[in-house]
């Protein structure tokens, strides 16, 4: 038992870049946020770990982690999906919200995973996003999402399509509270929710290389006439298209959030 | 170009038979009522038999048949007066979206509608009423116009989808949908959703934020059509009645859902077969609607929309 | 002396369409308020003939008909062009302005007559459109503006600028009052009118043919990679370009407004 | 690239002529501390001398000084710390007009200006400063964010004209003009305006309707260029300096005429001798604005905003 702990340990010290393919120390890659230091490649982050790198130390107080998806169409294989998506995760969904401080200011702040069914927004992912803006505009608190979905998801029907209309109801709640709402699109940021509450930020930010965008690559190139740019569907290309704001490299990320937060928020908002 | 699916066959021989035996009649001036009339019962028996088991898969064939009555088809035969308004004022007019201004019973009302083309060209042209940026745009100028003039909205949807397209992408077809949604959420004016026939996801709920979301009988409404749900589902696209099946996009499961207000019934046959009784049908439900919301004071409308939507979903607490 | 005016009287029945050339005979060619019975062209219309042939009989009071420009600047030439443009139009400055009637509907009104130096927009020019939704705003009447401008007028230099934001601001005191604004663009409507009061109505209606721009073709072409299209700058280029509603046959537009009205207006509104 | 403008050539001569001295001095540890003194003092004779007598056209020839500072220089130099946003959320970003988050002083303020390029390369990404519809659009976006967190704006304006092309032309660079003052005259915070450098026609009042319209001393503010107005007056380009007589395009004229608040003066030779002081000079003179603005209540903003422009206007009533 020992020595079979010992071997899988050595195994995961190391850690190969998902782009440029060189093998990294694992410990090094952790503490570099997960961005290679070869190519700047960004590889994905747990939502947890991405909170927890996030705010300010021991500041997170996760909310509504109660909510557990159903099955309320009797859908092939969703039950089975769930368990698949809850064990490669460790989640019960697809986000995790809470409340934490960042840089001194109280926040709202959700995380997708990606790791749960794509990041995908059913009745549970519509409903913690839509807490988070009606807590946001009750307790005058900013909302700050980082966003990671491949869209809607398809297993719930068309209960899974009016999560659109919901959050994007509640970003309205928000918005006449006059209080901020700051997006961080992650890769891969796509369909359902790119076209809600994702779009709809007073900032939005974006990881470098992140895929972001509306249909799948191929179903786009095929209602096209020409071939798409190199970089379609990136954040890159979002960014020169005007629908980004800022494109950040992660470790900059933090210090972008806590400037953001200083100019829209009245210096009472600050912790002393 | 026609179209006949299976499940219709049988019912359009029986039609071609009593179109000829019409003719015949005509022609040489003779008494072929009775069989007329035999036949014709035979056909309505035969309806009445057929659309009593249709599956799922049989009414996305209906919503998307190619005869079926469109947008423009709606507002002509409800409407008394109807003028079309065009542009997004940012430099493009997406005729995928058609919009204006129109009487409808008492009411003087702001009508948007995903429109389908009914031949090649018109279907080049609207796209296949799938909409490009410009075309949400164009309807949240209208959505705000009905705003400053305090008129209602109705809006008729139909579309397979938002456009995929580069261009669409390019300029911000997420964006776009997301700020259509949102727009209908601030309205403080009566709002009115029909889906006609293809209630196609993101680019369907766009334009179906609305205080009442109707469907008539035949419509689908779906967050992804099964096609690509059955490439996902089953890796293989053939299999799309089976999709159509699991994904629950009929009129029908969507009231049991809870997701919509009201389903419009179609004339035995569906809206095809006769679109002017199609449109009566819908008309009269719509003002229905606007009866009811037309009580509600400005603000209230807003929240009843927004708790509307706010309440759906399923999920448990643990 | 009796002789000669009927030479001129005949001379004066006939008019040549200045875009097929045809000869017409002059009370048709007015009957059918100057629009070509063989190719359509709309000729331009005098600002006053255009008022008359727009709202209901014998309603149109003017108001405003004091305000005479100035010459601010002593700028080159201007009290000759003024001379000249009031010669040329028969009026005093390039608007006219005042309160009618249209299909029952009270309304505000103003024309602009290209007659007088280009339909340029100087002092009085923006004072009269700022006073007509100062009016419609005060009094909660409807706005209806044909526009017919080569921009603002040179001539009183920064002065004309500062009328593009005076009339524009003056539109916001209209909207906020709820009142209705509709815009007809007739030949031609340019530059600083165009970048102004004029694109922010609520309808915007646009005779065939009209000439629609910013920059004059010449600048257009020059900055411009590529040939301009063939209908650049006309009314049918800006309907497609989603700019303008509708373009409206001269004959058609009355009848529009009054629908436009019925919309917009509520039933009290309209007159016994 | 060098351009010197002949009013320049002698102070050229002067500077060439001391920065020699010094190198000279420093090469070879000669003292010609007094030779230097003397032609310094002679440089700011002249200096003085021309800068006394500058004509309208001189004026026009250094607000467009390839060396004058631009709007990111000023940015750079007044803000202790900015953070530029990008993009209109229609599709486009245009980098002739640039936009953020500022701290200014006690102030956390939005800023837009409008951005000349340096080198070859950056004028052309810059578009010379022209900005098309998505620069418009991309400020009212931006004008919005303002409003929404209670922020000051603060523009800077420096553009020859909006960009006249087929592209901005099809995008509606007029209704865009239009709309971005619309957007100012709406905001309930205060607005600052300064023109830095070209205040060219729509393109320029597009980003200036604002409480406070200040000008630097050697900026100029016309309803159209002045080869322009050569062109139409004297049928002759060449004649733009008479033509630039005639417009009255100076900050003195404009602030005779009453059309702008305050004239900030240029250290001596223009802004391009030493854009430090010609930034601190801004920086001050807009804090005194914010200062006085933040005293009125929302509503008080935008009302005096519409006054201060409503009553701009020379005419007679007989
Ligand atoms: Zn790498
Ligand atoms: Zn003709």
């Amino acid at each position: 038992m020992q020595r079979r702990a010992a071997v899988q340990a050595n195994a995961e010290q190391w850690v190969q870049c998902a782009k440029c393919k060189k093998i990294l120390f694992r410990p090094d890659f952790e503490r570099g946020m997960r961005v290679c230091p070869h190519c700047g490649h960004h590889h994905r982050l747990r939502a947890r770990e991405r909170i927890l790198l996030t705010v300010d130390p021991d500041t997170f107080r996760e909310t509504d982690a109660d909510l557990r998806p159903a099955d309320p169409l009797n859908f092939p294989d969703y039950a089975e999906k769930l368990q698949k998506g809850a064990a490669a995760s460790g989640e019960n969904e697809a986000i995790i919200t809470g409340t934490a401080m960042l840089g001194g200011y109280e926040i709202i702040i959700g995380a997708m995973d990606f790791g749960f069914m794509g990041g995908s927004m059913g009745s549970v992912v519509g409903e913690k996003v839509a807490r988070c803006f009606e807590r946001g505009a009750e307790r005058r608190l900013p909302v700050i999402l980082f966003c990671a979905s491949g869209g809607a998801r398809m297993q719930e029907g068309l209960l899974s399509l009016m999560q659109m209309a919901k959050t994007t109801a509640a970003v309205g709640k928000l918005h006449r509270a006059g209080m901020p709402y700051i997006a961080v699109f992650t890769d891969p940021t796509m369909a359902g929710v790119l076209a809600s509450f994702a779009s709809l930020a007073d900032v939005i930010l974006a990881e470098p290389g992140a895929m972001v965008g509306f249909a799948g690559q191929r179903v786009a190139a095929q209602a096209s006439v020409g071939k798409p740019p190199a970089n379609f569907q990136t954040a890159e290309f979002q960014h020169e298209h005007g629908m980004i704001d800022l494109i950040v490299p992660r470790k900059q990320l933090r210090p972008t959030l806590a400037y953001l937060l200083e100019m829209f928020l009245p210096e009472e908002a600050h912790a002393r | 170009m026609m179209t006949i699916f299976d499940f219709e066959k049988p019912i359009n021989e029986l039609e071609s038979a009593i179109a000829e035996l019409r003719q015949l009649a005509t022609e040489k001036g003779l008494d072929r009522s009775r069989e007329i009339a035999e036949l014709e019962a035979q056909r309505e028996r035969l309806l009445k038999q057929i659309f009593a088991h249709l599956r799922p898969w049989d009414k996305v064939l209906l919503a998307r048949h190619p005869k079926r009555p469109y947008a423009l088809d709606y507002i002509r035969l409800m409407c008394e007066q109807f003028l079309e308004l065009h542009g997004d004022r940012l430099g493009f007019d997406d005729p995928a979206i058609v919009g204006g201004l129109a009487k409808l019973g008492g009411y003087k009302l702001v009508v948007i509608g995903q429109q389908k083309g009914r031949d090649l060209k018109e279907r080049q042209k609207r796209n296949f009423a799938m909409a490009k940026p410009e075309g949400y745009r164009k309807a949240m100028r209208l959505f705000r116009l009905a705003e400053k003039f305090r008129l209602p909205v109705l809006t008729l949807v139909d579309t397979p989808a938002a456009d995929p397209g580069v261009e669409s992408e390019s300029r911000g077809i997420s964006e776009a949908i997301a700020q259509s949604m949102r727009t209908m959420f601030e309205l403080t004016v009566p709002t009115v959703a029909v889906i006609i026939g293809e209630g196609g996801s993101g680019g369907a709920i766009a334009l179906a934020a609305a205080n009442r979301v109707l469907m008539l009988e035949h419509a689908i409404y779906s967050v992804i059509p099964p096609e690509g749900c059955a490439a996902i589902l089953y890796r293989d696209p053939n299999k799309a009645p089976q999709a159509a099946d699991a994904l629950k996009l009929t009129a029908e499961s969507a009231l049991e859902l809870g997701l919509i207000d009201l389903v419009i019934p179609e004339p035995l046959g569906a809206a095809h077969r006769d679109p002017q009784t199609t449109a009566l049908s819908v008309r009269s439900a719509v003002l229905q609607q606007l009866d009811e919301l037309s009580q509600m004071e400005p603000d209230a409308l807003r929240e009843h929309r927004y708790q509307r939507f706010r309440r759906i979903g399923v999920y448990e607490a643990v």
